[in-house]
């Protein structure tokens, strides 16, 4: 300690780092501004950007012939979006985010409730795991593994014989809108695929809510007279409802853009997300497909504003 | 634009837009390879993206990045309007006098007097069917895709038909009424006007309660007649071959009415990057060895006829098989325009885009 | 009488924990209870299986004679107020003071009447629109209070209600709280490691140490004539002195506790002691005298007159105050 | 804590069991495909077992060159991430400056719009901007969406690490860039390992982004699409599949047991 | 002799919030200094103005009389421990005491041996290899000492560092500081909203209320001549008696403290006064008395007989224990 003077007050660091933490400690406003910067660029210019121009796209046209781009702004693109057979594109993805961001909540609930609460050590690390794995596991190969499960010649047909359950598949896909030839043309494919996929998306968020729940909450419910079901409708589905609204971020808007799974398990027709890679990749019509994606945004735009008033980012 | 004047040494790499099945190199069977040899001569190295519809490789191109593309009748001449692909010199490809006269200045790839590109393969939309379900009545119309109807095996053939995943399927409709309700007057099953149109896609409309599932995708509707218990539908050569060479029961016809098909042109991006490996690659591809695989592959019709003779693969019986003499009954592939030489007024393109998925939707 | 609370022998084991282990009590109806101890003895415990959140391992409880083995809470006529008070964050204070009588089925009109005479009680009246959040400790504290009162429970558990109080703030409430019990005649069983709280408290406080009661009685046999030395210790901060030391101050071979405010300062005779150190404490101040090797506290009056750190002092104490007891840690 | 340890009843233990059943069945499926020795179909059940399928693989070179363009693509996301992610997260943790909610919106906002949104509008802006597709501009995707990952838990971190922990650092008469590098990084390293690791993984799997924002180079998912819509031998994509799942698992074991203790490591000491 | 701290008309205010308002204050080197005052009346702010975490809005600030303003707190020989600890979770116990060493560049030989002496002064040796999460709440407050005063600060400034102690642990750990205090001669300024705890330890002690200091002085003037109603009211419990009650009771209209133990209970004569309540506090009994209107606390020390509740007492109390003061609430 030879060093240590006895002044009461030692003199400014030499050296760049000395001196410029001088400056940054008398200018936190510096050092903040240092800070944001590159973010701010990344997602700023790059990433809203990009947006923008999307937006921008959509306000042009396409030759119907040549397929090229118009440079020129025109809102007849919107209106072609607003065409019976492209509202029903936007409609029908809608009410699927809608459907699978349901189920997915009611099959999360019951995982999350028990990761969260009853889970100790070894278990709580077994349902981690059991939910982060399959959440990471190849997105393609799943959603495969799924065709192969729903397939007229698939596993389900291949167990429902087996069980003698063949009359109850065959009810099952006779039921109209929802039922089709076989589970992986029809809607209930779709769904039940798009469930899957999503469903840990929706059970992360719901655990960390239901974590945040203190124990003792249900107990005073319990001890103010409350039964189970009366606890869990007053008490645990309110304070787990940030979670769910985090979660359902990600399922409906997961449900929203995707083209790959009503591909691939489905009836043909179009989800936006189809139609958005459809229109842009296979017709070529860059405008139409920024005007449907655009649907997206505005849905997502509208939901994440609800849900930041709900709480739900920090649930996220 | 001008065409290249004289063949330069090749760049190293080459990247084409095809339909699957068009560029092989051995992967799925080795006897099928046309691109290690060109690679190794020229040193031109393939790389080969695929495309489903024609939409789609319109699309490619529109992009850019690319250097040929074999483009189909639907597609060829939005490209040209579109000023995608460039004028080539015939000069500078040698083999361009053995191909089919019937080939030689087809409309598709001919604009006034110029050529867009060099003649690949071409081919009819076969109806594919399963053996099984259809006994020993193979089906002789397309009705089977188009009116419910019970199948020789008993069950109706409500979900286990198909039908193509593109717009352009509208004129194999057209080409079903031309032949049964003669009194709409189809000349031309591209060049419909209003009521012709509508009545296309009434009987698509009631085709879509039969089918499940279009197919877009060769691969995916092999899928589908393995595991989905499809039995009927539109198809190419190329799956029918592929199915029935893994054992599959399958089969396909010409049907009565005749068929839809394409007869595709390998064409040059105005923009390419490698145009010297392009010509080689044009060159190479009229080849009367190249032209008899890839019409055994895919299940096509060569352009070059020399291409039917003497091919190990193709053998002596392929063209005929494929369709050599089908040439008149078949209807290539074509953009509807609204300015039609049959009548005056027609229902254009874009309009078939929209429609189209709106039939699929349940519209 | 039967009694408010009665455990007989009652064990709550938690695998090789005895959380509470064979421990008898008998809780008088209209008693304010206080059970005493250091953290981990089991008091919480105690309380939970009162309330119904555990089960004993063995042993019987009453509650008001009744069996309460396999009765779930909701269906005990007990209520509790949570140490860090448990109130519903999403719901407002009015509705949770209400909630007891809503899951009971009251009608609206009728629940938040109730509810808004038990804020008054707590004189929180007006607070009811307000969410948990926007509340101070205390009043938090005053809403748990009126949320387990509003049942009218038989038996009121306290865990700590005051442990998160400054203590100005828990001051007032300790007085809030007892003029409460009486005023409303309920059993209250209280919970609280804090010695000087449960003697101004409680009608009777037990003492508890490793799942057990070591000493049951009214706040002065307790502090006065502590059973054991562990008591002693515990509770207030007696001069303990070991049956050697004892000896030596010319006392019984026995271990002895001796109140620091017992030990007077004296000019003449008395025993020779040297002052370590003072603390100047306001209404007193504390000496740290040291008599050979025995430490000794002493507390002296504010007014008098402190010998200085350094100097002699002379001490003396009457017999009476000088207390033998069970030398037991 | 000890509150809720009374055992679950059995409804609840069989819809957590039965949810976490289905979760896992399908990826078992996938397990058992990779040793069919049914080359051309799946068939159920697989007419015979072989461990082949992993040879092949091995040899396959695409299966290579689009590993290796994977882990150069999601390793550099991943870097850009850890950036950008912890730069927005310390700026929004440190001070209440204007527009801070703006800030975090800004980061959700990729994560949140359909994947296909951000792949679409990125490739638009490559187009407007004439920038040809490249493995930068697949990073310059998936960058934007991994940001949050990492973002998310370094807020929460710094959200657990006593603030005066920075004070106590300068206290002891350590400078901004001492208290950096001996108190502030070594808090959040395990944070930033397991929000990198979520990114990566994140980066690893993407689809939709990549097929807007790459040209012709084919990332191991790409591959995998192709490979699942024209097969040329099936049980090679499971086998790539299966090995991809394993190899990912060790990371989110780790990424688990970095966070898990974050509550006692990261507090503030009390 | 220059003032280890000096502040004169050191003001600090977040927008409208004034949280240290125009403070004058000195603080002599080797003084143990307490601050003491309610929740948010500036105490904190005014330790961290010292420290060098805030800047004064404006006013002077001195520390052994050089000029504190614009120097950043790693430049400042003075060094402080925590309510927290804010011990770092990543370090051992060794490091952590070790850090201020490291960062100036000391080799790490040497200061490992002046850690581990440190540790040793705090009475924690061979406890280095530990992880501060393995300590409890009374070790970690000693390692946040020792690591502190391993840098030889020239004031030691200490933010309630009991605060999250429990009452057994805290005396001792009262004790412990003020003899280490004296033992190194270093300036301590220490904050505390107890005002127990001021008054024991502290030389002198500064009472702070809405961002100003009331009243500065030594434990006894500021305990027994309250300058303002304020002061009597928060140091102790006293009896705070308002002019017009004053009157009454036959002294001057002016406001009037008296302490709980200055009144006596007397057989004869004194003022008669009704019973309200009584508490037991083990070492005395506090009663709650009624003269007319006037609420009076009386203490009584344990052993004398206490009347009950409801009955009569007589009290009495010497004139010198009245303390007449200011009206400032
Ligand atoms: N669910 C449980 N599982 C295991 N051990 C438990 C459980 N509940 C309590 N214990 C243990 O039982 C003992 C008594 O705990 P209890 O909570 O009753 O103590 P307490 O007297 O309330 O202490 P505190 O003053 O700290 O609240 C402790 O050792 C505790 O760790
Ligand atoms: N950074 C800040 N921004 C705004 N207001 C502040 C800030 N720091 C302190 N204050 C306000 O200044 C006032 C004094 O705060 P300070 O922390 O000094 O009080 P304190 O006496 O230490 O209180 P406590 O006993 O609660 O710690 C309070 O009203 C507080 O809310
Ligand atoms: N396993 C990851 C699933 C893929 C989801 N991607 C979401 C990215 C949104 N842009
Ligand atoms: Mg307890
Ligand atoms: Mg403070």
């Amino acid at each position: 300690m030879s060093d240590v003077s006895t002044a009461s007050i030692l003199p400014g660091r030499s050296g760049a780092f000395g001196r410029l933490s001088d400056v940054f400690w008398r200018r936190p406003a510096l050092l903040l501004a240092v800070m944001l910067i590159p973010p701010l660029l990344w997602l700023g210019i790059i990433y809203v950007g990009s947006l923008l121009a999307l937006l921008l796209q959509s306000f042009f046209s396409i030759d119907d012939f040549s397929g090229l781009i118009n440079y020129e702004l025109t809102l007849s693109t919107y209106r072609q979006l607003l065409i019976p057979t492209n509202f029903d594109i936007i409609l029908r993805t809608v009410v699927m985010a809608a459907a699978v961001t349901l189920a997915s909540a009611v099959l999360a609930f019951p995982i999350a409730y028990y990761a969260a609460r009853y889970a100790t050590g070894r278990w709580k690390a077994f349902f981690y795991l059991g939910v982060m794995l399959p959440l990471w596991s190849s997105y393609l190969v799943k959603v495969y593994a799924w065709k192969l499960i729903l397939a007229k010649e698939g596993i389900l047909t291949w167990a429902f014989e087996r069980l003698d359950l063949s009359w109850l598949l065959d009810g099952i896909l006779s039921l109209p809108v929802i039922g089709g030839n076989s589970l992986s043309i029809s809607y209930i494919g779709t769904f039940l695929v798009f469930v899957y996929v999503w469903l840990p998306f929706m059970i992360l968020p719901v655990q960390a809510a239901l974590e945040r729940v203190p124990g003792n909450l249900i107990e005073a419910s319990s001890d103010l007279g409350a039964h189970p079901g009366q606890t869990f409708r007053n008490v645990l589905l309110p304070l787990a409802m940030p979670g769910i609204v985090a979660g359902s971020i990600f399922t409906f808007s997961l449900t929203l853009g995707d083209y790959i799974i009503p591909q691939i398990v489905g009836s043909s027709r179009l989800f936006i997300g189809q139609a958005v890679y459809a229109q842009q990749g296979t017709a070529g019509n860059v405008p139409l497909a920024a005007a449907f994606s655009v649907v997206p945004i505005a849905i997502m735009g509208v939901y994440l504003w609800a849900a930041k008033r709900m709480g739900a980012f920090d649930a996220l | 634009q001008e065409p290249l004047k004289e063949l330069g040494k090749g760049e190293g790499a080459l990247s084409i837009v095809a339909w699957a099945g068009y560029i092989e190199r051995g992967e799925t069977d080795k006897n099928y390879d046309w691109v290690t040899k060109f690679e190794q001569e020229t040193g031109c190295k393939v790389t080969v993206k695929t495309a489903a519809t024609s939409d789609e490789m319109v699309a490619l191109m529109n992009e850019g990045g690319f250097d040929l593309v074999t483009a189909s009748g639907d597609a060829s001449l939005r490209l040209v309007a579109g000023k995608r692909v460039q004028p080539i010199n015939t000069d500078l490809i040698p083999s361009w006098k053995t191909l089919d006269e019937r080939l030689q200045n087809a409309p598709w790839h001919t604009v006034g007097g110029t050529h867009y590109g060099t003649p690949y393969v071409w081919g009819p939309n076969v109806l594919m069917y399963n053996t099984e379900a259809f006994k020993d009545q193979p089906p002789k119309s397309w009705n089977v895709v188009f009116e419910e109807m019970t199948l020789p095996d008993g069950k109706s053939n409500k979900g286990r038909v198909q039908a193509y995943d593109g717009p352009i399927y509208i004129a194999d409709a057209a080409l079903y009424l031309m032949a049964h309700k003669p009194e709409l007057g189809i000349k031309d099953p591209y060049e419909l006007n209003e009521d012709q149109y509508k009545a296309a896609l009434d009987l698509l409309r009631g085709q879509r309660q039969l089918v499940g599932r279009y197919w877009h995708d060769a691969m995916i509707q092999i899928d589908d007649f393995k595991n989905e218990g499809v039995v009927a539908s539109g198809s190419w050569p190329f799956q029918v071959n592929l199915m029935k060479a893994e054992g599959a029961k399958i089969d396909s016809t010409f049907p009565e009415e005749g068929t839809t098909g394409w007869a595709d042109t390998t064409m040059l991006h105005v923009d390419s990057e490698h145009p010297n490996c392009a010509y080689m690659w044009m060159e190479h591809s009229l080849s009367a060895k190249v032209q008899g695989d890839v019409a055994a592959w895919f299940g096509a019709v060569p352009s070059v006829p020399a291409a039917c003779k003497g091919n190990e693969l193709l053998t002596d019986e392929g063209c005929a098989t494929n369709g050599f003499d089908n040439f008149e009954k078949i209807s290539f592939w074509r953009t509807p325009v609204s300015k039609c030489e049959s009548q005056g007024e027609c229902v254009p393109y874009h309009r078939w885009v929209s429609d189209y998925i709106g039939v699929i939707g349940g519209r | 009488m039967t009694a408010a609370v009665s455990f007989s022998q009652v064990s709550r084991h938690f695998g090789p924990v005895k959380a509470v282990d064979a421990v008898d009590l008998k809780i008088a109806p209209g008693e304010f209870f206080a059970m005493l101890g250091p953290s981990g003895s089991g008091k919480t415990t105690c309380l939970r299986l009162i309330a119904g959140f555990e089960q004993p391992t063995s042993g019987h409880i009453e509650i008001f004679g009744e069996t309460a083995e396999g009765v779930p809470p909701y269906r005990r006529q007990v209520n509790t107020v949570f140490q860090d008070y448990a109130l519903f964050p999403h719901l407002s204070i009015l509705d949770n003071v209400a909630y007891g009588l809503m899951v009971k089925g009251v009608g609206k009109a009728e629940r938040l009447r109730l509810a808004e005479q038990a804020l008054e009680l707590v004189k929180l009246p007006g607070y009811g629109a307000r969410k948990p959040g926007q509340l101070s400790g205390g009043q938090r504290q005053r809403v748990a209070l009126a949320r387990a009162l509003v049942n009218k429970p038989k038996v009121l558990l306290l865990d700590e209600p005051l442990g998160a109080l400054d203590l100005k703030l828990r001051e007032q409430m300790q007085e809030e709280l007892k003029s409460l019990q009486r005023s409303l005649g309920i059993t209250f069983v209280f919970v609280t490691h804090d010695q000087g709280e449960a003697l101004s408290m409680a009608d009777r406080v037990a003492v508890f140490n490793n799942g057990g009661i070591v000493q049951a009685g009214t706040p002065q046999e307790i502090y006065n004539r502590p059973r054991t030395r562990f008591v002693a210790d515990f509770v207030g901060s007696s001069n303990v002195i070991a049956p050697a030391d004892m000896q030596r101050l010319g006392g019984e071979a026995r271990w002895a506790s001796l109140r620091p405010e017992a030990i007077r300062l004296v000019s003449e005779g008395g025993i020779a002691a040297a002052v370590i150190s003072e603390s100047f404490l306001g209404s007193a101040t504390r000496l740290h005298l040291r008599v050979g090797e025995i430490a000794l506290n002493v507390m002296v009056p504010a007014g008098q007159a402190t010998p200085k750190p350094g100097e002699e002092a002379k001490i003396s104490w009457l017999a009476s105050d000088l207390h033998y007891m069970d030398g037991e840690a | 804590m000890r509150s809720d340890r009374s055992s679950a009843g059995w409804p609840l233990k069989i819809a957590a069991a039965g949810g976490l059943l289905f979760l896992h069945l399908p990826i078992l499926l996938i397990f058992v495909y990779a040793f069919t020795t049914e080359e051309k179909s799946f068939q159920w059940p697989p007419p015979g077992f072989t461990t082949q399928w992993f040879a092949v693989a091995w040899n396959r070179p695409d299966v290579w060159e689009a590993l290796t363009l994977s882990v150069r693509v999601a390793s550099i996301a991943t870097l850009v991430a850890l950036v950008l992610g912890t730069l927005a997260a310390a700026a929004v943790a440190r001070s209440a400056f204007f527009g801070r909610e703006a800030i975090s919106l800004l980061v959700i906002l990729p994560i949140a719009l359909p994947g296909i949104v951000t792949g679409i509008a990125l490739r638009s802006a490559f187009s407007l901007a004439e920038i040809p597709y490249s493995m930068w501009t697949i990073i310059l995707g998936h960058g934007t969406f991994c940001i949050v990952v990492v973002y998310n838990n370094a807020v929460a971190r710094f959200r657990r690490t006593s603030g005066s922990l920075i004070e106590a650092s300068m206290d002891l008469g350590a400078d901004g860039f001492q208290t950096f590098r001996y108190v502030v990084l070594p808090n959040i390293a395990t944070a930033l390992l397991a929000g990198g690791m979520l990114a990566f993984a994140l980066s690893f799997d993407e689809v939709i982004v990549t097929t807007f924002t790459g040209g012709q180079q084919a990332t191991l998912p790409i591959w995998m699409l192709e490979e699942l819509i024209r097969p040329r031998q099936r049980p090679v994509t499971n086998v790539v599949a299966m090995l991809v799942v394993i190899v990912t698992f060790l990371p989110i074991l780790a990424a688990y047991y970095l966070t898990r203790d974050t509550d006692r490591i990261s507090g503030s000491g009390k």
